[in-house]
């Protein structure tokens, strides 16, 4: 996050994204949308966040892909159909389908996935902020990406303190589902309980204090945001009178 | 000048039949050190809240009496408001912190940014607040990677940020190692010297001893014994409204050769007092 | 009395829906340690909204599809789903159906058929059908035995569904039950857990 | 023969870091032994080891002669009781009561029997006038007894308590002793990690030091609280009876009783 992607204004990346969205939903066929994924990939090599991009991609993106192409190509029913064995058969419609929609999947997917490895939540909330946002949406982002990671260690903790008085976490079926709600209501109960004192550690940090609110954490715009920014509107407007026309 | 007033407070929590605060009436004048003493669930945090007006605003529940914060009524002020005259850190270190900054530095400027300190004024603010509690070295970790001790010094910086004239301490040592404890009562010599009002909730009662002024045991509710530390904290009495002496006292009453406000109450005034005889 | 948004986003609330997220992630993350075979993430989405609304069960919802769609983005397609499910649940509590074993099962199965159906139109006209999981083989054999994909889709997701949604709101349940009063109190959602008789919420 | 054993045992935890080097200990039947020493002493480690919490990277942990490597931390807990130092970690029932019974019900024991021992556990713990109660309406303070109460009612071999004493008022501080010598006179074994010194002089005849990682010393509480080389090292001060003893030049003193002693 550190690369110069990285420092990259939060907002000139959104809005790259999101102008490789619209194009990807709004173009015909499939190549340039394939071509998207190449192309994020050597921005997130660029960036230094390959490996999550792979990761992620092949956790989630690929898996449906290959499947997408299985179900629409082998498996449903179209008129154009070739019989191969038994319910598998080959269908060039089904194909058809299958590239356009997967081939957008991977455009978008690749483009939001390159948009948060490479965007620190930190600066998505200070864009947001900065833009307008009022201070609770960006406190539920912010607080929620904490908070995930300590409730996680927590439940470590209270695995430990309920394995310490006899409750079994391994074994048969029946074990373990008895095992869940001693295991998640002690995180449950004590965080609710804490929500109680967490409201008051707030209020007497001024958070509902009225007025105008400042950052003492803060990013600026470079020449390249500017130049990025103007450079997406403009082939924004080009692409949609192109389409249009 | 921070003064605070109570007049016959009464509270009750809602679903609660018994009165946690009783008829309580003090004031509290600016500049003292006060150790609000007693048993557990005799009413001390409850008070607190009340001083900060947590209660009614959050709590609900039914309050009776005046509060009056510098002569005006403590429903007269807005919470912003309210957050940048009465400071309030919790017992719990754990909850202290704000959970949306993913660094100490930014923590302690997080009540500044709230209401809306400019950032160069909230840098300086903050670089004090560091050096003040020796946090250098905790500047850039995440606040809830800090152990305990690390989370309560972080927490009253935060607090201390917003430049409030009165602190309340809630038990800001119970759950902290003997080092931790004297790191944060060293804090509180710090306020002391800014001329700060400080009420701090706390069972161990020698430090008390140590650091405080003025002296409150609440029983049941009640306000039960209140003046100088040096009269209250000699008194037998505490002991019987389940409160505690500090050990040096518990010697010289055992012992017997001194009465009253003559016994000293940390093993400093001790040895200087049984030197100084000795010399005699 | 008047409801409105501010009302039921109260700073409480507002609280709790981080602590709703958690627990829809460390309740996944430990059926995955136990190996239940459910498909347990909704906990927090259902808890929350049960003791806070429908509003702030709906942001709970879409907040913990945001968050994991940061890493995996298909779930930013499947956010409706569980905005649904909070939103839903939310008004089943504020309509006092979790009270009463009658109410429970009708919410279940109501929470059941906006889940199922949501997540099927994000499955057919996102996902060409397909979710990436096991449960694509299910999709697959009513496909092949002459069923069309969306009531293939349908049919998988009421089956698997089913199991899911109960599990989760049993759970969910069970622990709301053990909320304390004194915080109950606290919540405009609260009072119909609160096992006092006759309590009311004074001031 | 000792019960519960310590043999040079070492841990390091997944990212590397050793949390103890090497350590020894041994227990008999009936004693009652603090552990003391600064945090990130090792205190909480040594204790997660005896229980199987922890598994030792080197060295072996006995109790009643065996191994307890082959053992799940469950099946550990009939024997070596851990309450936490955080009640909130443990409590999920909405009452006392069931909060107590809850590791009984899974024995198979018989109702009636049930409810004699969480009464009985509840009336040592000061909970009887709330078993009623949700956990929660409780103080923090107050809580912990209710996780005191749940691991002493099934009634193991040895009682491990972590840091009891925080935060609690005099009457609570006084009722710990009481269970620590109700237990002690069951024959039980109760190791208590503390940091408060005047609790250690009042209840306990063994104490032992950690420091950096590692036992320092076994002793009584007169031999540690008067090494003042130890306390340095280990970072621990003096009670304060001690310290006062100390700067008027007199040694070996521990309660204010030895101070009036020594004074008349």
């Amino acid at each position: 996050m550190d690369s110069r992607i990285g420092k990259l204004y939060p907002t000139t990346k959104f809005m790259i994204t999101l102008l490789v969205v619209i194009i990807s939903i709004f173009t015909p066929g499939y190549v340039l949308q394939y071509i998207m994924f190449p192309a994020f990939l050597i921005i997130s090599l660029m960036a230094g966040t390959t490996k999550q991009f792979l990761n992620a991609f092949f956790k989630s993106i690929f898996i449906i892909i290959l499947f997408i192409f299985a179900m629409q190509v082998f498996i449903i029913t179209n008129e154009d159909q070739t019989p191969i064995w038994g319910f598998i058969h080959f269908s060039q419609a089904g194909l058809a389908t299958s590239l356009s929609m997967t081939s957008k999947i991977t455009a978008i997917a690749s483009a939001i996935m390159t948009f948060f490895e490479t965007t620190k939540v930190k600066d998505i909330t200070y864009a947001l902020e900065y833009a307008g946002t009022p201070r609770k949406v960006t406190f539920l982002i912010s607080s929620t990406i904490q908070l995930i990671p300590q409730m996680s260690s927590l439940s470590k903790t209270i695995t430990d303190a309920q394995k310490s008085r006899g409750i079994e976490t391994e074994g048969g079926l029946m074990t373990r589902i008895k095992a869940f709600v001693p295991m998640l209501g002690p995180l449950v109960l004590s965080s609710i309980q804490q929500t109680e004192e967490r409201v008051l550690a707030l209020e007497s940090r001024a958070f509902s204090a009225k007025g105008k609110k400042t950052s003492i954490y803060v990013l600026h715009k470079t020449g390249l945001d500017i130049v990025l920014e103007v450079l997406s509107v403009i082939l924004l407007m080009g692409y949609v009178v192109w389409r249009v026309m | 000048m921070a003064e605070i007033i109570l007049k016959n407070v009464n509270y009750q929590y809602p679903l609660e039949e018994k009165e946690v605060v009783c008829d309580f009436t003090y004031c509290f004048e600016q500049g003292k050190v006060y150790g609000l003493i007693g048993e557990n669930e005799s009413g001390k945090t409850t008070l607190c809240n009340i001083i900060r007006g947590f209660i009614p605003e959050l709590y609900r529940g039914k309050l009776e009496g005046e509060i009056l914060i510098n002569g005006r009524k403590i429903s007269s002020y807005d919470s912003g408001e309210l957050a940048s005259i009465v400071g309030y850190s919790f017992q719990n270190p754990f909850v202290q912190i704000s959970g949306v900054k993913d660094n100490v530095y930014e923590e302690i400027a997080y009540g500044m940014e709230n209401i809306g300190v400019p950032r160069e004024q909230m840098i300086k603010r903050v670089d004090e607040l560091v050096k003040m509690f020796h946090l250098e070295e905790l500047v850039d970790k995440n606040p809830y990677e800090l152990s305990g001790g690390q989370k309560q010094r972080v927490a009253l910086a935060s607090m201390i940020a917003l430049d409030p004239e009165v602190v309340i301490m809630d038990e800001p040592t119970s759950q902290l190692d003997p080092k931790s404890t004297e790191d944060i009562f060293e804090i509180v010599n710090i306020l002391k010297k800014q001329g700060k009002t400080i009420i701090l909730i706390e069972h161990k009662i020698d430090l008390v001893a140590e650091y405080c002024d003025s002296i409150l045991l609440m029983h049941q509710g009640e306000l039960v014994m209140h003046g100088d530390a040096k009269d209250v904290l000699t008194d037998p009495k505490v002991l019987e409204y389940g409160g505690q002496l500090p050990q040096i006292v518990l010697y010289f009453l055992k012992q017997g050769k001194l009465k009253g406000n003559e016994i000293p109450l940390t093993v400093k005034e001790a040895v200087e007092k049984i030197l100084k005889e000795a010399q005699r | 009395m008047k409801r409105g948004l501010k009302y039921d986003f109260s700073l409480m609330a507002l609280v709790l829906i981080p602590v709703g997220v958690s627990i829809n992630v460390v309740g996944y993350q430990m059926s995955q340690i136990l190996k239940l075979p459910v498909f347990i993430d909704q906990i927090g989405t259902i808890l929350v909204s049960m003791i806070t609304g429908p509003w702030v069960g709906m942001v709970t919802g879409l907040l913990g599809n945001v968050v994991n769609g940061m890493i995996y983005p298909t779930a930013f397609g499947y956010a409706i789903v569980s905005m649904l499910v909070g939103f839903v649940s939310g008004f089943l509590s504020r309509w006092r159906w979790y009270s009463n074993v009658v109410g429970v099962v009708i919410g279940c199965a109501l929470l059941n058929v906006v889940s199922s159906v949501s997540a099927a139109v994000v499955t057919v006209f996102m996902f060409g059908g397909v979710t990436g999981a096991g449960t694509d083989l299910l999709t697959a054999a009513f496909v092949a035995s002459g069923q069309a994909l969306w009531d293939s889709v349908l049919t998988t997701n009421v089956i698997s569904g089913t199991v899911n949604t109960i599990v989760n709101f049993a759970i969910a349940w069970i622990i709301v039950r053990r909320i304390p009063d004194r915080f109950l109190v606290k919540l405009n959602y609260g009072l119909p857990y609160i096992k006092k008789k006759g309590a009311k919420i004074n001031g | 023969m000792a019960y519960l054993e310590l043999k040079n045992v070492s841990f390091q935890y997944p990212n590397g870091y050793t949390a103890v080097e090497n350590v020894s200990m041994e227990f008999e039947k009936g004693e009652k032994v603090a552990i003391i020493g600064q945090n990130g002493a090792g205190k909480t480690t040594t204790v997660k080891l005896m229980n199987g919490l922890l598994r030792p990277a080197k060295g072996e942990v006995l109790v009643g002669g065996t191994s307890t490597e082959k053992y799940t931390t469950a099946q550990i807990a009939k024997n070596v009781g851990y309450v936490f130092q955080n009640p909130d970690d443990q409590i999920f029932q909405d009452s006392i009561y069931k909060e107590i019974a809850f590791g009984l019900l899974k024995s198979g024991m018989g109702k009636a029997e049930i409810d004699k021992k969480v009464k009985e556990t509840a009336t040592l713990c000061g909970l009887e006038n709330v078993l009623e109660e949700h956990p929660y309406n409780l103080s923090y303070s107050k809580r912990k007894f209710i996780t005191i109460a749940a691991i002493v009612v099934m009634d193991p071999d040895v009682v491990i308590l972590d840091e009891p004493t925080a935060g609690q008022d005099r009457d609570s501080t006084e009722r710990l002793g009481k269970i620590m010598n109700w237990l002690t006179a069951k024959n039980k074994i109760v190791i208590t990690i503390t940091h408060d010194m005047e609790f250690v002089v009042k209840e306990f005849e063994r104490v032992i030091v950690m420091a950096k990682k590692q036992k320092r010393r076994d002793a009584s509480p007169k031999e540690i609280f008067w090494d003042e080389e130890l306390l340095k090292f280990s970072n621990l001060k003096q009670p304060y009876i001690c310290q006062f003893a100390s700067l008027l030049g007199y040694r070996d003193v521990l309660t204010i009783d030895d101070m009036i002693g020594v004074t008349e």
